[in-house]
């Protein structure tokens, strides 16, 4: 096992990947811009390096100051977390050049997972289904009717310069084709001076499914299982389970042996995320691939029991898969996480300051991944994510009421978290049903706008409890 | 609050008052003091002494980033021979008058140098005169050796570091008594 | 607040008013000490009633274990009906002069009457005057009838609960003028 | 389910059982003592009453104001916790008598099990296996032979009246019989005046080995496996770990049917724990029962992923086993339990006060049971227990590297507590190989004394640890 580590990232999965360390007998260096000087991870971690000033290009974005700490500390690796320089395959070069293990995949790898076409062909090539579209720019009416003939309906048009919706037409039968590509070349063109459009499969309410996976240095692949990820705002993840209640046992089963055979082929090391999109009827579309540890790892770990971090490190030691995880994997029961952020939880404004009370839940199947404690700052420079909040049931329903007691049991006073958004998703109908898609904040928020016009007084009083609570 | 807090409190009002304070905040460790005073009284506004009130209330304050947090000191403690001594900052002399001192810090992470190469004189020694520009010594991060010029002139009154330590970004080098 | 306090309150209250302070906080510790005055008063300082900000600054200080923590207060508000009123501790006439009040409390948890059966007339009422060791009222519990006698001589100058109403340990009942 | 339950208790159960009844939909009312006004099980219940003055006796212990408060609460059911009233099987009739469910054993159940032998002779009619001993008052030294031989040696001779170790003799082989005979009666006689002696199986080394049931109301008891409890201080247990690694799975499956036959014939009810202890072979003998749900209970939890509180509640409402445990129970993992509590780690004096500083350890596998918090205050008036540190890990070695590492990230300021001892006891080769007995504690204070009479820097060094360590 590596004998010290240095964790190049802050905040809570900083703290992570030194608890893991600490499990493995690995020494750890963290460091730290000038803004982190009090935080968790420089407290716990064995040594500490500030490396710059506050902002993060100055600091957990600047290779040449991580790479020095890591010198100067005389680490054997360096685990980037999410995030930073975690999908940097420059940075991951530069520590192969200068004899630092980086957990992780290999930088060619990164690399052309981060390119995204090439990354779809590779995958396409692999036999993982992608989501079917037109090859480059359609020529004509007739071409665009003909791939939409060989897709099926729905498809939708968009334009190769666009973005913003400019351009962009559903179609949903052979008739409308015409008329809307007519209208879509048109606007195209006015918008941004070229009318080139291409085409692809419209999936009216997709849900955001991703597979973890982890691969060892000799080839051998596993999956385990996927995360549901579709209560997203912004395209922000705000709540995540696993299993998905849409994942039948055979797909998720098939699916696993087509990443396996896919990502062996393609080289892959290390944990690994693959996100798809699942339509209506349950088939799955790759979208992309994440070459670092997620932060809803937490969910995959509480149903399969498999610490993922401590998987990471001992993968980047050399350490076969079947050593790693030597009985079957198999998914019990139900969990959910909440990302709590320091952000106003109807207006989603950051808010950064002194937190003064911090009192987080626990009991039965309550787990609280944070780096953040009773008088620690929220710097304004990072992002906002304060804990992660993740519960295990041996159903969905054991798990969302575990969560709604475990959210109504966590005080943050000081500044504003999405504490009081979750409580009210935990409420909602339509996410307890569990049929929802990535639609579904959009929804909500609509509903939840409504209900407060109806009752002004309801988020008056909500945000007064806030207040109110003590540490 | 004891008798000493209140006469002290008195004085800093004093003073707040003579340099037309409209509103003041201090904090140290468990200790806050938030003085808002109330709508202007009129009358000319003497400019501030900020340095002075700066010494009278915050050696601290005045390399407040330097001081490591408690569990840092005992972090180094355990690791002495490899972490950069971020403690090192405690050797600030806080006995002499740092009012006219001047700290060069590391704008970077890496190995401090005292001299161009092994064996070779040291750039500047103690008691030395020194220029604004004036390199006073080399941190080597990445295989680079980087020269690292002095930001004041004055008189080198310490060196903080000694040769061949690592150093992280921040850390006082010299301390230099400004002309 | 201990006497000492409140001296050593007026003094820096005084203090702050002659520098014409706005606002002020002092925290240290556990303690901490917020003062804003009210909207400029031009000219004259009229005297401090501190009997009156005694009363501002101390309600909690006077019967403080009946200040429900922050959190039962709403607790009590989601369960109006059922929960014995906590919050009734604030229902304490603060706007009076409590120094010479005294407050009867319930020795036990149960149900509170105010008279021995259902339709009699009360023990007693407001304005009553009533004797060390006269019966009160009746607090039920476990179907026993336990009468609950004064603990002091006075006049009755508020009944803190209704008849019927659950009351908890320790919670006030009635307040009585001293003689 | 019940519509509103009153705990009749404080503390860390108290917020235990409030997290159960908060997940199960329960109107929860707490009551608390004057010195417990700023409690977390008074901030977190729905409703909470005072009923009385600080002392147990007059508030926690006192019947009236407990069974007041539920009826002036109108609740349908209580929860004793463990300690105070739960094994008080007068409360347990009067609940009965004002028509409160009480969430525990009929009183019957309990007052049989409180009287430690008529528990013996019911365990025995069952055929559970208690330690032998002579059937009363030895009337000879032949009949003292003859018990010895039919017993096997070691046996112990104790003194009837006796207490104190006088009168005390362990006979290693028929030929010491005689002479220590004479001896053990003459010390009784001198020391209570009454030579009566009586003779039981001598254990060298015992292990503290209890199990875990459920009951439901229509006759149907399962065991959920051990618990080791073998780490006492004076007979009060520190730590506890699931599974026993003395414990071969034939003898835990029989010791499940011996006790469910044992239970379902006594007509038990509830959660329950039956104890043993262990001899140097594997042997198990019966000591006693405890009728309410145990301090230990979440590492049962961890390894089952039962919720124990939850079951209790259902089983109190008519709920039959069937349904709430619906699929075989296994034994997946081993977690540990320390017990954190607010004394001084080397004197064990209690240490009262108000708690400056307090910082939970999270992530993964880690679970922390707490009414505490920062500026919470330690009354002097209640055991000293301030929170459970529970890790669970795919075997005992990660789950004694999650346990240190947590460990080692507990804060508390302010008051002195045990977590120093646990880290040196989690660092101790006999408590890391997992061959201890109830004497473990006894050897390792002695061992730990001579350490430090050695290096007598090292225990001053640690304290000096805790009190900087910061929030």
């Amino acid at each position: 096992m590596f004998r010290k580590l240095l964790i190049a990232n802050r905040g809570e999965i900083a703290l992570r990947v030194i608890c893991a360390c600490k499990e493995l007998g690995i020494r750890t260096v963290a460091v730290y811009s000038e803004a982190d000087r009090n935080s968790l991870h420089v407290r716990f971690a064995d040594e500490a390096i500030c490396i710059g000033p506050p902002r993060s290009s100055d600091s957990y974005l600047n290779v040449p100051a991580v790479i020095s700490a890591a010198e100067i500390a005389d680490v054997d690796a360096i685990h980037p977390g999410y995030g930073l320089l975690s999908e940097n395959a420059n940075f991951a070069e530069v520590c192969r050049a200068s004899n630092i293990k980086f957990v992780g995949p290999p930088p060619e790898v990164t690399r052309l997972m981060g390119e995204k076409e090439k990354a779809r062909q590779a995958m396409k090539k692999a036999k993982v289904p992608i989501l079917p579209g037109s090859d480059g720019v359609l020529q004509s009416e007739g071409e665009a009717s003909d791939w939409a003939r060989s897709i099926g309906f729905p498809v939708i048009l968009k334009a190769s310069a666009g973005g913003g919706g400019r351009g962009m037409r559903v179609i949903r039968s052979e008739q409308e084709l015409p008329q809307l590509f007519q209208a879509a070349q048109t606007e195209a063109a006015n918008a941004f001076g070229n009318g080139d459009l291409y085409l692809e499969k419209f999936i009216e309410r997709p849900r955001h499914i991703e597979f973890q996976v982890l691969a060892d240095e000799h080839g051998n692949v596993i999956s385990l299982g996927e995360r549901e990820c579709s209560i997203q705002r912004r395209h922000q993840k705000l709540i995540e389970e696993a299993p998905s209640l849409q994942m039948m046992p055979k797909l998720r089963e098939e699916m696993g042996k087509t990443l396996r055979r896919c990502l062996s082929a393609i080289g892959y090391q290390n944990a690994g995320t693959v996100e798809f999109l699942m339509d209506e009827d349950g088939k799955l579309y790759f979208i992309e691939m994440n070459t670092r540890i997620q932060v809803e790892h937490p969910v995959t770990e509480a149903v399969t029991g498999i610490d993922l971090v401590k998987a990471q490190l001992r993968i980047a030691c050399g350490e076969p898969l079947s050593a790693i995880l030597p009985e079957p994997v198999s998914i019990s029961g139900h969990a959910i996480e909440c990302r709590i952020n320091a952000e106003h939880p109807e207006k989603f404004t950051p808010s950064a300051g002194r937190i003064t009370a911090f009192n987080v839940p626990g009991g039965n199947g309550v787990r609280v991944d944070t780096a953040q404690y009773a008088e620690g700052v929220v710097p304004p420079y990072y992002d906002s994510l304060i804990a992660k909040l993740i519960v295990h049931g041996k159903d969905r329903a054991e798990a969302m009421a575990r969560m709604s007691r475990a959210l109504e049991m966590f005080v943050v006073e000081g500044i504003h978290t999405t504490i009081p958004l979750h409580r009210r998703i935990l409420e909602d109908a339509e996410f307890r049903q569990g049929s929802f898609d990535t639609k579904f904040m959009e929804r909500f928020l609509a509903r939840f706008s409504e209900r407060s016009a109806e009752r002004p007084g309801e988020s008056e009083r909500e945000r007064r409890e806030q207040q109110l609570a003590p540490g | 609050m004891t008798p000493e807090e209140i006469q002290e409190l008195k004085e800093l009002i004093g003073f707040l008052r003579e340099n037309r304070i409209g509103e003041f905040e201090f904090e140290r460790g468990d200790r806050k003091v938030r003085v808002k005073f109330g709508a202007s009284d009129e009358g000319t506004a003497p400019p501030v002494d900020w340095a002075r009130m700066m010494q009278a209330f915050g050696a601290a304050a005045s390399v407040p980033h330097h001081n490591p947090p408690p569990a840092r000191a005992s972090a180094v403690e355990n690791s002495a021979s490899a972490a950069p001594a971020a403690a090192s900052a405690a050797a600030v002399p806080s006995e002499e008058h740092t009012a006219d001192l001047h700290v060069v810090k590391s704008p970077i992470v890496g190995t401090f140098y005292d001299s161009p190469s092994p064996g070779a004189a040291p750039f500047v020694k103690v008691g030395d005169t020194v220029e604004n520009g004036q390199v006073l010594c080399i941190v080597e991060a990445m295989k680079l050796m980087n020269e690292i010029e002095s930001d004041a002139g004055g008189e080198v009154v310490r060196r903080l570091v000694s040769s061949g330590q690592p150093v992280e970004y921040g850390q006082p080098l010299f301390a230099i008594r400004l002309r």
